[in-house]
């Protein structure tokens, strides 16, 4: 009783701290400067249509770079957790039932589309919302399906370490390149810009967000892999 | 110049391609990692080497090519990079030590968390960029979260958990807070933040930094939100302690300093202070009552960072703080991987080297010297006794001692002997019972007693295959790294060339240990040691300085003789002993108040290892080193408030009572005067014999010595309405009062002897207080007199409890004719110490009553008269016991105590015979040493000492007094011949057989009489006063465990508590 | 309007979610309502980058006037968001694992089961 | 109008946040917390920030969803109601 109390009042104390702001703020009229700069310039600078692919690629990289290493920590952290306890806590009354026949065919038949989606959202995160996140999760949850349905038993560990440690060096080699070969690190622009608006532009954004996507892709679908029980 | 980023792309790229490396050569895979962190070392120090030497400050890189306020900038300067270098050491010292452990090393994953945790470290150091700060929180928290669960102990995913929970809400107020930051700057970049804006009014500006600071400060865990990583702590392995400890909070704090100054400093700036100290004090607290040890060093870490809040909140240079912080990542680390090995292996006295390296960071971790942190602790005291901000400075000290309390517990139960129950030893009359081991029929070879631990391989050091492994050699090469910059940053605040003697002296030594080099052939060495340093330091003595130089040179230089007696190897012996001889004359030879506290605090060091030597010494070295410990800090609090004025410049020295009380107080418990005296008995008394002597002949003058350095800077100050000298002068009385009557219910020997020179040190004290030209010439003399006479005693003595094995006096007897020699030195050293005629005693005696009478100070001397009767009786006493009276049957075959221990009993005892029929060959020099302070008032006509009360001349007392002896002596001749024999075991004449034939011994509980009298005046309130102390602590700390209850949702509910104590601490919003 | 509507919405997510952390005792609901929080601290960050009639910050090929350029949402919040998102699913999901060994350790599912880490 | 969709919105997701914490079903629970981030992600295409939209969409309803899922799959055995 004594806990329910306290709780209230600490969840009083952080509401009060909250609400004042409520009536404080309004709309903002118009972007921080430098948003407004990245709006500006963001097409100059790199030629992307989706400026807040720019942000995220190119400006605020190495945000994108250390968010990448975050899932790629958490993936091998997770399957340290789970190594070794590979059968321990598997419910035995939890059984996925054969997947059924329909599902398996409409799975045949999806599959291709959705890695074929996920991978159009990446390449195109310059011009249309989306990038290598969102494209990367489409292909885990394609993975995630192949393994509904059956179609694939077991994840291929050494194929998915391949594409992961691949994609993740040449993150990282195609930042340094962006040392030599343009500004700094993580400039994208030592590809020709292209014409705006087409998917060939923007420098290398496209280059990254694919080596990203791939990435996450392999990433996430380790996750799943691991936290899932056999 | 090398581009920040690479420290970033490096790491990452290795830890990416790393498992394909690994699938196709493992071997050559951990060895790139080996290269990978090495590079992770060597960039920082290219860059800290390039910066301090071109003056280029800053090193500065825009991500991507763009003006830098469009991107995430990194930058490192000065401070980072020196951060930067020594994270990564640390780093590659985890990699090495796991990568290549013996059982289950560290591979796949895990050689990829790790450098994932040092990106995160690297990131969050070198970025300047408020959201890229939260970006590597998370890369170094999760991948630690992903280290943590290959822990050994399974309840890592409890406090995992729970640390999950707890740094889940602390990022989420971290974005928060940028959420709130980006509304009020429109930028999150730290080099482009506009001008003019107004960051911290209104309701926003207080919101974002309370929300930013609170997302940094829980992740730093502060008391009292931090019991879920105290938990992770416990649970998790030792390296990843030292990963958490030593890498990432040490990240952390920097990324503090980067968000500070965004604060207005009036708000910031006491807020640190707050936090810090709260943190400082109950984490310390909390970790006084650990029994686990990774806990125990988690509240330690927890509390470090205290301190270092608390040094950023006093706006102090901020390079301490930073100095601070690497000396704890460094000591930190080193001391969880010391910890482990100890843990595995029990107690410690077979691993020299761990035990070497476990002692080093302790010490360094407690701001010790001689490493960095020392400095760094002084330079800050100063800075606060400058301001006169006494609050922190009491905090800081507080807490340092809370500190000292558990560290040197743990460093002392992994040093001590098996034997050792880690009690003190009753200290009266001692119930057989109650003696591990003793019963009354054991025979000579294994005999009986508490201190056994005659002379000559006490310490049995075995040199086992596994002393020296691969893995203590990083611990061993990070500890010489230490001592090394401690050194050099020491002597950046302010040593000269010669402190660093003591060092190169043990070192020596030490080095001489490692080959084998036998004890004897290194006391040799030693002697010639201490003579070429004697006319190496001679020449720049004078004053006061020149006196004690004799008695420290002198005093050790022929006791050393004695350690000729010992066999084999002593390992650390020497150099200990000789440490603690160099320091000693660094004192006397210190010119600034730095040197001379630097050098204090390395005699206190040397001889607390001293003490532990000893083969029962636990408790009694505990006891040493926590009272010389707070003795320390007295002084340095008061040092602190002197303004940099030498001590012993009296003139110019600021005129305020406050740090001249300190500075006493300090001295106080350093000469173990009443009330704080509970240490200087059982540390001397369980130290090994030879080495008691020292302590006893020369140590126990240290703090007499402090008292006349300062001597007139302490006179005349007035506290409430009296005289601080005054007061001073009843402590001295009071002490060898209550010295004297302690040293008469003791049993054992070495008790009696060590109160009795607490007893002597309180007529030193007392002569001191006098102030007046005779009080100061009778405390000199009675300085030099009694480190000869007392060392005699000792000496004479340890060859008795040498020879026969035991300490309780009820147990020898009869030993004159066994050991003549022996008997004639104490017998000597008895008559000077007692103060009767004719030795140089009743000359020391004699000057100090007439300066008390001068001064009208007749209670004292009347106390002072009772107490040197007193002393007469325990003397009698003692040998009575031990010399005359009934032979042991056990004993009819012991020998002569061996040459080394005899021949500086008579050396010191041709000198105190010179004293005692010349005294002027000592009062002629005290006089002009005392010359410039106070006339004189005794003059002198051939070897008579003229004074207003009278006269004293040496030779007639001598010739008169040998009359007085010699005529009944012939007297006794003549009857002697008439005496009839009794044998020795004719029991008629003890009229029953006894059940316990002890009791009935006329030496057992010799003054037990007396006792019923008064022994009130003995009541043992003083011990039970600090007991008491010491249980209050102890239930204190157990009452604030028990505030980290264990439950995550307590943990949550402590955190949201936290914040909003900040946000009172902030203004409060509503 | 529209900010301090979000404002509201993110605030009450957060509070319910720490509401949930606290008074739930069982491990996985304490996990919903950390992503709850998680969830909420979003919603405050897009309300942040809220501006007034703003659209997304995509532009075609034709746009020139710098008014139409400059009437989007600011997208820095935005990048800041996609990043928070998908940081809190690594923790969410390292959280999960932590607590699945937990519970199979504990064999209850409950947080104030079997306490072994405490003081 | 704008407006009280949005207000819908956020009401929906709401009580879908306090029914995942109440909610005495843990299957439930999670599919409620996945239905407020599925809100959340309309209520930011509704703002402007289409990007936000699809990865919440994607990550915060979809896949964290499914990691929930699964990780209850794993110990939900051990029963236990509050």
């Amino acid at each position: 009783m004594i806990k329910r109390f306290f709780t209230i009042i600490l969840m009083v104390f952080f509401a009060s701290l909250f609400f004042p702001l409520v009536g404080l703020i309004s709309d903002r009229d118009s972007v921080s400067s430098l948003a407004k700069d990245y709006l500006v310039q963001g097409r100059d600078d790199f030629g992307a249509a989706n400026i807040v692919t720019a942000v995220v690629v190119s400006y605020r990289g190495l945000d994108t770079l250390g968010e990448v290493t975050v899932l790629f920590a958490a993936a091998a952290g997770i399957s340290l957790v789970f190594k070794g306890l590979r059968n321990e806590g598997k419910d035995k009354k939890y059984r996925v039932n054969p997947p059924s026949e329909i599902l398996r065919t409409g799975a045949r038949v999806l599959l291709p589309l959705i890695f074929i989606f996920g991978v159009y959202i990446f390449i195109n995160g310059h011009l249309t919302p989306g990038g290598g996140f969102q494209g990367g999760v489409v292909i885990a949850s394609g993975i995630l399906l192949a393994f509904f349905a059956g179609n694939i038993k077991e994840l291929n560990h050494g194929f998915v370490t391949f594409i992961e440690s691949a994609a993740g060096f040449s993150y990282v080699a195609v930042g340094l390149l962006g040392i030599w070969l343009a500004g700094g690190f993580l400039d994208p622009r030592f590809l020709p810009m292209g014409e705006f608006g087409s998917l060939f532009s923007a420098g290398a954004i496209p280059v990254i967000y694919s080596l990203i996507g791939l990435k996450v892709g392999s990433e996430m679908s380790g996750i799943i892999d691991a936290i899932r029980s056999y | 110049m090398v581009n920040p980023v690479f420290l970033i792309a490096i790491t990452l790229g290795f830890a990416f391609i790393f498992p394909l490396f690994e699938k196709i050569n493992p071997k050559l895979s951990r060895l790139a990692g080996i290269l990978v962190f090495l590079t992770l070392v060597v960039i920082p120090l290219i860059w800290f080497i390039n910066i301090s030497n071109m003056d280029i400050p800053y090193i500065y890189s825009s991500t991507v090519g763009l003006p830098s306020n469009l991107t995430i900038n990194l930058a490192v300067s000065y401070m980072e990079a020196l951060v930067l270098l020594v994270v990564n050491g640390v780093g590659l010292f985890v990699y090495l030590q796991e990568a290549y452990s013996k059982e289950s090393p560290w591979k796949g994953k895990q050689i990829i968390l790790l450098s994932i945790v040092m990106l995160g470290a690297n990131g969050l150091i070198i970025t300047r960029d408020i959201f890229n700060i939260f970006v590597f929180m998370e890369i170094s928290t999760i991948s630690l979260f992903g280290l943590l669960s290959c822990s050994s102990d399974d309840r890592v995913f409890e406090g995992g958990f729970k640390y999950m929970l707890a740094s889940g809400l602390s990022s989420v107020f971290y974005l928060i807070g940028i959420g709130f930051f980006y509304l009020v700057a429109g930028t999150l970049n730290l080099d482009a933040l506009p001008d003019g804006i107004n960051f911290t009014g209104g309701v926003l500006g207080v919101l974002w930094p309370l929300f930013l600071l609170s997302g940094v400060l829980i992740e730093l865990k502060p008391a009292f939100a931090n019991g879920w990583g105290m938990d992770t702590y416990e649970a998790a392995d030792y390296s990843l302690g030292a990963i958490m400890s030593g890498i990432q909070a040490t990240a952390l704090i920097i990324v503090l300093t980067k968000i500070i100054p965004l604060i207005e400093s009036n708000i910031i700036m006491p807020l640190l202070l707050v936090v810090g100290s709260i943190t400082f004090i109950i984490s310390h607290l909390q970790a006084l009552g650990q029994s686990s040890f990774k806990k125990m060093l988690g509240y330690s870490s927890s509390a470090q960072i205290g301190l270092v809040l608390i040094v950023l909140g006093s706006g102090t240079n901020i390079l301490l703080a930073i100095v601070l912080l690497l000396t704890h990542s460094v000591a930190k680390s080193g001391l969880f991987y010391t910890g482990k090995y100890f843990n595995e292996c029990g107690s410690g006295r077979d691993k020299p080297l761990l035990v070497v390296l476990s002692s080093l960071f302790v010490i360094a971790l407690l701001g010790l010297p001689p490493f960095p942190g020392f400095g760094a602790k002084w330079t800050l005291l100063q800075i606060l006794g400058g301001k006169s901000d006494v609050f922190t400075i009491f905090i800081i000290l507080l807490g340092s001692l809370l500190e000292g309390v558990y560290l040197f517990r743990w460093l002392g139960l992994k040093i001590k002997s098996d034997r050792d129950s880690g009690l003190v030893v009753s200290e009266v009359v001692p119930d057989d019972d109650a003696i591990p081991g003793y019963s009354s029929s054991d025979t000579i070879g294994v005999a009986s007693q508490t201190g056994l631990a005659g002379l000559g391989g006490c310490i049995k050091v075995h040199f086992s295959s596994d002393s020296f492994s691969y893995h203590q050699l990083f611990p061993a090469l990070m500890a010489v790294i230490m001592v090394v910059s401690g050194v050099v940053f020491n002597k950046g605040v302010g040593l000269t060339f010669r402190f660093l003697i003591p060092f190169s002296g043990i070192l020596f030594f030490v080095v001489l240990d490692l080959f084998r080099v036998p004890t004897k052939f290194q006391v040799f060495l030693a002697i010639v040691a201490s003579i070429i340093l004697g006319f190496y330091v001679y020449p720049e003595l004078n004053g006061f300085n020149t006196l004690f130089g004799f008695i420290f040179l002198f005093g050790i230089g022929v006791q050393f003789i004695a350690f000729f007696n010992r066999k084999g190897y002593s390992p650390g012996l020497m150099a200990l002993t000789v440490g603690l001889l160099v320091s000693l004359i660094s004192i006397l030879t210190s010119k600034t108040n730095f040197q001379l506290f630097f050098s204090w605090e390395m005699m206190t060091l040397t001889s607390y290892f001293l003490v532990l030597r000893g083969d029962n010494a636990f408790a009694g070295g505990y006891r040493y080193i926590l009272f010389s410990l707070a003795s320390a800090f007295f002084i340095l609090a008061g040092f602190s408030m002197l303004h940099g004025i030498f001590i012993g410049e009296y003139m110019s020295l600021p005129q305020n009572l406050l740090p001249v009380i300190l500075i006493i107080i300090g001295i106080i418990i350093k000469f173990a005067g009443i009330g704080v005296h509970i240490w200087l008995p059982v540390s001397y008394a369980e130290a090994e014999n030879d080495v008691s002597s020292i302590f006893s002949t020369v140590l126990s003058k240290v703090g007499v010595y402090m008292l006349f350095l300062g001597g007139l800077y302490f006179s005349k100050r007035v506290f409430k309405g009296v005289d601080t000298m005054y007061l001073l002068g009843w402590i001295g009385v009071l002490t060898s009062v209550a010295g004297s009557m302690m040293a008469l219910f003791q049993e054992d020997i070495k008790y009696t002897l060590a109160y009795s020179s607490m007893g002597q040190v309180g007529y030193m004290i007392l002569g001191f207080s006098i102030m007046s030209h005779l009080g100061w010439i009778s405390s000199l003399y009675l300085v030099t007199t009694h480190m000869m006479f007392i060392g005699m005693l000792f000496l004479s003595v340890s060859g008795v409890i040498y020879r026969t094995g035991t300490r309780l006096m009820y147990q020898t007897g009869g030993l004159i004719k066994r050991m003549p020699l022996s008997f004639i030195s104490a017998l000597f050293a008895i008559i000077a110490l007692s103060g009767v005629p004719p030795l140089s005693g009743f000359g020391a005696k004699w000057l100090m009553y007439s300066a008390l009478l001068e001064k009208g100070w007749y209670l004292q001397a009347a106390m002072a008269m009772f107490a040197s009767g007193v002393a007469f009786l325990y003397l009698f006493r003692l040998i009575h016991s031990i010399f005359l009276g009934q032979e042991k049957a056990i004993y009819l075959n012991v020998k002569e105590a061996p040459a080394p221990l005899l021949i500086p009993q008579y050396i010191f005892m041709i000198c105190v015979m010179a004293i005692s029929m010349f005294p002027n060959l000592l009062i002629k020099p005290l006089q002009t040493v005392i010359e410039p302070y106070f006339a004189s008032t005794v003059r002198w006509e051939g070897y008579e000492v003229i004074s207003a009360l009278g006269y004293w001349n040496g030779n007639a007392v001598m010739y008169v007094t040998m009359g007085v002896f010699i005529i009944p002596l012939i007297w006794l001749l003549i009857v002697n011949r008439h005496v009839y024999k009794v044998k020795q075991f004719n029991i008629v004449y003890a009229a029953e057989r006894p059940f316990k034939p002890e009791t009935t011994h006329y030496a057992y509980n010799f003054f037990g009489h007396y006792q019923k009298a008064l022994g009130f005046l003995v009541e043992p309130l003083i011990s039970k006063f600090w007991n008491g102390t010491g249980i209050l602590v102890n239930n204190l700390s157990g009452g604030l465990r028990r505030w980290n209850s264990g439950n995550p949702q307590g943990y949550v509910f402590q955190i949201l508590l936290y914040v909003i104590f900040l946000s009172f601490l902030m203004g409060g919003t509503n | 309007m529209m900010t301090n509507l979000l404002f509201i919405l993110a605030g009450a997510l957060v509070l319910v979610g720490l509401w949930g952390i606290l008074t739930r005792r069982n491990i996985f609901k304490i996990i919903i309502g950390f992503s709850l929080v998680d969830t909420g601290v979003h919603v405050f960050l897009v309300a942040i980058g809220y501006v007034k009639n703003g659209t997304a910050p995509i532009f075609d090929k034709e746009y020139s006037s710098l008014h139409s350029l400059l009437n989007t949402v600011d997208p820095i919040p935005s990048a800041l968001v996609l990043t928070a998102i998908v940081i809190g699913l690594a923790v969410t999901a390292l959280m999960l694992s932590f607590a699945v060994r937990l519970i199979l350790k504990n064999r209850t599912l409950l947080v104030d089961g079997k306490k072994e880490l405490k003081w | 109008m704008i407006i009280v969709v949005i207000i819908i919105l956020s009401l929906i997701a709401l009580v879908s946040a306090i029914m995942a914490i109440i909610s005495t079903d843990m299957v439930s629970s999670i599919i409620f917390g996945g239905v407020v981030s599925l809100v959340a992600s309309v209520i930011y295409l509704v703002y402007g920030s289409p990007d936000v939209a699809m990865t919440e969409a994607a990550i915060g309803s979809g896949l964290t969803t499914v990691v929930f899922l699964f990780a209850w799959f794993r110990v939900k055995h051990l029963g236990g109601k509050e």
